[in-house]
């Protein structure tokens, strides 16, 4: 499963993108695995109110189920327009 | 509908002659243009992330809407990722419909989905430092009128 | 402010990018572009007649009362008279803000007084005759949410 | 006092522009000097609801004084835009 993270979340975890092989149930699962890995995972996931999920690049939520996903990504609220 | 992703600038009086032009259905043209402006003063530049792939799905998608909802002759979207400085134009959008309440309509709802259902991240250099642009409450709350 | 009564045609690109290039403070631009559209199949032409000398006092009005009630940094109008043909711009009115509310509200604003506070009146020629078109009720109400 | 008719008005009477000079105390005076006058100011001033006047370049309506007044000007509502 491709990881991607965005905008300040990008620069917490310090990279664009990663590859996660797990067996996961939900988006909360994921973000739980990635806080035990490493600190800066523990602050870019800190406040959860301020992040926004996608799956397979369309809007979703954190207690959405993983299955059949290839692509989560991590990223602020949008600041577009 | 046409929506365009791209780095490089664009020509907004070309496009909107070209999207204006021509019409013989649509009496009424609505556009809107960001610009890149000085909020707070000493702005030198703004870089604009994007998630590529989910932008354009998500503005067709923003698109779609918009045309379902109102009777639209036409929409166009435009937005820009990269390098920008003060004064450059970041997006534009245009509608063209028979009568001006579905054209500025339209427009007003392209407008507050790509505020904050868009995947573009804003990020402001100034003289002392640079940081990412905070989402606006105001920006969440514009979608509930619709 | 600019207010601009013509018989000639206008060149919308040139007139947005005019407009809107060079601007650090604003950063939304609305423009609304009147085109003559064929409403009911069979338009040849439209002849807009006008009140020299009110036309532009009205304007100029309608603008200043625009510019005291929303936060705007410039404001355009343009509107022709004369003859003119299918697909044929009629007029364009342009705001720059530094909000996107105030620059799609004034727009809306000048284009409601624009419609039915300023001395024009338009003749439809179709291939059964000519007519002047009837003023809508809803133009009138329209007025009444400012 | 000019007096001018515009857009169907205009045609109703026959002519854009003419002078009138009479000791009038309102605009609904001068309408009814003109209905006097001939048929074709009939026709044209036959329902005062579908027409708008302006005093020297300003809206205003039937009821007003032309008091100082140089220019009058009737019309049917606008139609710009």
């Amino acid at each position: 499963m491709d990881v991607l993270y965005f905008a300040w979340v990008r620069e917490r975890v310090g990279l664009p993108r990663e590859v996660i092989d797990a067996n996961l149930n939900t988006v909360m699962d994921l973000v739980e695995l990635l806080r035990e890995r490493e600190e800066r995972y523990v602050l870019a996931f800190a406040d959860l109110s301020v992040l926004r999920v996608a799956l397979d690049q369309k809007l979703s939520d954190f207690n959405a189920p993983l299955t059949d996903v290839r692509e989560v990504a991590f990223f602020p609220p949008m600041t577009g327009g | 509908m046409r929506v365009v992703v791209q780095e490089a600038p664009f020509d907004l009086g070309k496009e909107v002659e070209k999207f204006a032009g021509g019409r013989t259905l649509s009496g009424a043209i609505v556009t809107f243009t960001g610009v890149v402006r000085d909020v707070n003063g000493g702005l030198q530049a703004m870089e604009i992330e994007h998630y590529s792939g989910m932008t354009e799905t998500a503005l067709l998608e923003i698109a779609t809407k918009a045309e379902s909802r109102w009777s639209l002759e036409d929409c166009l979207v435009i937005h820009r990722y990269g390098n920008l400085v003060l004064g450059d134009m970041i997006m534009m959008v245009a509608t063209a419909a028979r009568h001006r309440k579905d054209a500025f309509e339209a427009a007003e709802y392209l407008m507050d989905y790509l505020k904050s259902r868009a995947p573009f991240w804003k990020r402001e250099v100034t003289h002392n430092g640079s940081g990412w642009v905070a989402s606006l409450e105001d920006d969440e709350t514009a979608l509930s009128r619709w």
